[in-house]
């Protein structure tokens, strides 16, 4: 152990603003909460189930976007080469697969009820079941290298292939659903069609912020720890620096 | 210049790409003949698997529920052919609607083993005496 | 030299490779075929569903064989250490990816036209009159199928696990090649249907272009340690 | 006049392997036309060192210059300049000898016709096993089949891991000639080597690595031999 050097608290002080967002996070959920639960009336259609739609549509849109921020960062890194992209792209990563699992969670909730049956090859389902796959072979190919910049370069690569393979999938599990005989319906925007009542959409769109809003949070949080993690790897890496005689031959 | 042009390829091979794919997206993927294009030139099927699509006629569904078989005819309201399904009906399957039927013809009888039913809400089958609009009934089915 | 000496250089070497040791070739040509028999056999002797899984049957087969195939000819490299010297030419790496791309999709491409009529044999399936557009199928969704093996298999060639890793990883990349190569065949083979199956060919490639770009700009970050 | 950059820079290299530290914080500075022996005990970083250069791995931390290019961001010019000898492989073993040998100068940009090739082979006492496949080859015969390979690359740098390590006597004199050679043609190399001895009195400078870090060596510190004068590139 080296006293030399003052070891910083690797965690920076918690801004003010982080925790307005915070509150700002919970505030809107439990509005969009509200609105669904009680506001919303009970569709023509689907009836009660509609509610289980706000949350369903806010997940799976917000899981796209998250998958593409990563594969962002993913190619951000492969640029510039900076840890924190790494963490970044990781903390994206890893809120796609959060919300990917509620969006299966969600749509099986859905599926229960209206077709008897937990799992159905549904186009968003099937594309989300997909993408859940992706996202936890990110993570195997992540805890398999040991090298920290190798790592990063590999995850970017895996995250960059899995936004490309998205317009891909999403095609597939719509030829898949076309092809399938029956027992269909159609988890994405279903029953917020223009011409139904438009509380249902600002309803749906108001959870979708809220969600957004909450997962901008989550994000920020994970890559405070994450910079917090890297700060804490460098100081243990170079904690015993001496100046080194420089070879001249 | 060399990255220069590489890159100016890899644009292009993604617009090719990015121009097939929709270009097969935007014509169906749902292929399929109608009744009375199978009455055309029924000997160009001889033997083969094909997809039928037309309209539930009113009035012929039938459903074994011992055999699990159902029976139907599918029609374009110019031709209408019998239909023989193996299976329980799917839950939208009601007289009028659309059906894409895949299978093959035996001694005049469709058999299929596969049903898609097919929303059509805006398509009308037509009035007796009324011209038909086989364009419209095809676009409904896709 | 220009850039695609190199890529003819190293496929020729990979091909040249497995025509001495024949080790892919009695890796998968057996597996696949056995694949393919146990598949007709479980199904039994209904032709009808015989010939709907058919297709199916043969690109399952052909998906097997390809994920073997990637990753020996990365395990001979690494045999005598020469993926290591391999990596220090001064060539561009991409060249090294196009290079086993194209050994490997000439061996997919073998393996199928193998595969094609036992396929027919075994589920009582004939080839039907639309040849050409068949192996064009063929030729583009073993391209497919290569394009990404190839690409996950360097990515996972010192990875601990690879051989279970590799199908896992790829799997959910290839469901689209493999449900687009399944449809044309099918519309090919059972309806004889060439306007049904242009449309599943210009998908399969469509999706061959684009990764063939995505992988060949991004492979350098894969090898790199 | 600008003088041309050193053969190899290191400016505050360090390399780790998973959670080690392998290099670390290693300076170095090496003159072109020299011949410098890294020595130490295995594991010590001798071979990272080596492949830093060679672009095989990126710095962790610090850069490294080869010929004023970052083995990094122009690893393509690196790879032209330099030629790497492994400590063992490299070769095709399904391949003969002569064709390993030709897939190697092909990828290097040249063309050798058979005899120039059969000739390279010779020269390394590989004549009677130029068309053997390199499976069929002992472990001595293979390293002389790396020699071959490094001999024919157009490089001015060259790294050497263990060149002796598996060889004969015979097979050891040729690594002598090789270092007469590029002693001769005004070539750079790097050789690691636990057995110092007998290069020390070839080489200009021996550093001895251990630990990660890198120091001239105190048992060979003189130059054996009067460095030559340093071809200056681009007026």
């Amino acid at each position: 152990m080296s006293s030399d050097r003052t070891t910083t608290h690797p965690l920076r002080p918690r801004p003010l603003w982080l925790n307005l967002l915070a509150a700002a996070s919970l505030l809107l959920v439990g509005a969009g909460f509200y609105l669904g639960l009680v506001v919303s009336p009970p569709d023509v259609n689907q009836g009660e189930l509609i509610r289980i739609m706000y949350a369903h549509v806010s997940a799976a849109w917000v899981c796209f976007l998250a998958v593409i921020i990563a594969a962002v960062y993913g190619m951000l890194y492969l640029w510039k080469g900076r840890p924190m992209d790494d963490v970044r792209g990781t903390a994206h990563a890893e809120l796609a697969t959060i919300f990917a699992g509620l969006t299966i969670i969600g749509g099986m909730t859905y599926s229960k009820p209206t077709l008897n049956t937990f799992w159905t090859w549904d186009a968003k389902l099937t594309l989300t079941a997909l993408l859940f796959a992706l996202l936890v072979g990110y993570f195997v190919v992540r805890g398999l290298i040991d090298d920290r910049d190798r790592r990063a370069r590999v995850s970017a690569v895996v995250a960059i292939i899995v936004l490309a393979s998205l317009p891909f999938n999403w095609m597939a599990a719509e030829w898949f659903r076309t092809l399938h005989p029956a027992k269909s319906f159609d988890v994405s925007a279903s029953g917020v069609s223009d011409s139904a009542d438009p509380i249902f959409r600002w309803i749906l769109l108001f959870n979708v912020f809220a969600v957004a809003v909450t997962y901008v949070w989550f994000s920020i949080e994970r890559i405070r720890i994450g910079r917090a993690q890297v700060g804490l790897e460098e100081q243990r890496e170079t904690t015993p620096v001496t100046m080194r005689e420089a070879i001249d031959v | 210049m060399k990255r220069w042009a590489y890159g100016v390829a890899a644009v292009a091979i993604l617009a090719a790409a990015g121009f097939m794919v929709y270009n097969a997206m935007s014509s169906s993927l749902v292929y399929f003949i109608l009744p009375s294009e199978y009455a055309a030139n029924p000997h160009d099927y001889d033997g083969r698997r094909l997809r039928l699509g037309g309209l539930v006629q009113p009035g012929s569904i039938v459903f074994d529920n011992e055999d699990l078989r159902l029976t139907f005819h599918v029609t374009d309201s110019i031709e209408s052919y019998f239909v023989r399904h193996q299976g329980t009906p799917p839950d939208m399957f009601q007289e009028n609607t659309g059906v894409v039927i895949e299978g093959r013809f035996e001694d005049g009888v469709f058999v299929s083993d596969n049903l898609l039913v097919r929303h059509s809400e805006v398509y009308q089958a037509p009035e007796e005496g009324e011209p038909v609009d086989l364009e419209a009934l095809k676009d409904s089915l896709y | 030299m220009n850039d695609f000496t190199p890529v003819l250089l190293i496929a020729g070497k990979d091909i040249r490779q497995e025509l001495r040791s024949r080790a892919i070739t009695v890796a998968t040509l057996f597996f696949a075929a056995i694949t393919l028999v146990i598949l007709a056999f479980a199904v039994g002797s209904d032709e009808a569903i015989l010939t709907q899984i058919a297709p199916g049957a043969l690109w399952v087969a052909l998906a097997f064989a390809g994920v073997i195939s990637a990753a020996q000819s990365y395990a001979a490299e690494g045999e005598e250490n020469a993926f290591e010297q391999l990596l220090l030419y001064p060539i561009p790496r991409a060249s090294i990816y196009l290079g086993k791309l194209i050994s490997n999709w000439v061996y997919m491409g073998f393996l199928a036209l193998i595969l094609l009529p036992t396929t027919a044999v075994l589920f009582d399936l004939p080839l039907g009159s639309h040849r050409g557009a068949l192996l064009l199928t063929l030729a583009l969704g073993t391209l497919g199928f290569a394009l990404i093996a190839t690409f996950y298999a360097a990515l996972t060639a010192n990875l601990r696990a690879r051989d279970s890793l590799l199908p896992v990883l790829m799997f959910p990349v290839v469901v689209p090649i493999l449900l687009a190569a399944v449809r044309a065949t099918t519309s090919l083979m059972q309806f004889g249907n060439l306007e049904m199956a242009s449309d599943w060919i210009q998908l399969l490639a469509g999706f061959d272009l684009a990764y063939l770009v995505v992988c060949t700009a991004i492979f350098r970050f894969v090898v790199d340690e | 006049m600008n003088e041309s950059p050193p053969a190899v820079q290191l400016d505050g290299l360090a390399r780790r392997y998973g959670r080690d530290m392998v290099l670390s914080e290693v300076s170095l500075t090496i003159r072109e036309g020299r011949i410098v022996v890294l020595q130490g005990p295995n594991g010590a970083g001798k071979t990272t060192l080596l492949k830093v250069l060679a672009t095989r791995l990126r710095p962790s931390r610090g850069s490294a210059r080869v010929f004023g290019f970052d083995t990094v961001r122009e690893a393509h010019e690196v790879r032209s300049r330099t030629a790497m000898l492994p400590v063992f492989g490299g070769s095709y073993p399904t391949l003969t000898g002569a064709e390993n040998l030709e897939l190697a100068t092909r990828l290097y940009g040249l063309r050798l016709t058979p005899s120039e090739l059969e000739a390279a082979l010779a020269n390394v006492g590989l004549a009677g096993a130029a068309q053997k496949q390199v499976r069929g080859y002992s472990s001595g015969m293979k390293k002389r089949l790396g020699l071959a390979r490094l001999r024919m690359a157009p490089a001015k740098l060259w790294l050497l891991d263990e060149p002796y390590a598996a060889l004969d006597e015979e097979g050891k004199a040729y690594v002598d000639a090789l270092l007469d050679e590029a002693r001769s043609t005004g070539k750079t190399v790097l050789l690691a080597s636990h057995e110092p001895e007998r290069v020390a009195p070839l080489a200009d400078a021996v550093l001895e690595v251990s630990g990660g870090t890198v120091r001239r060596s105190e048992r060979f510190g003189v130059p054996a031999t009067p460095v030559q004068a340093v071809p200056v590139r681009g007026g």
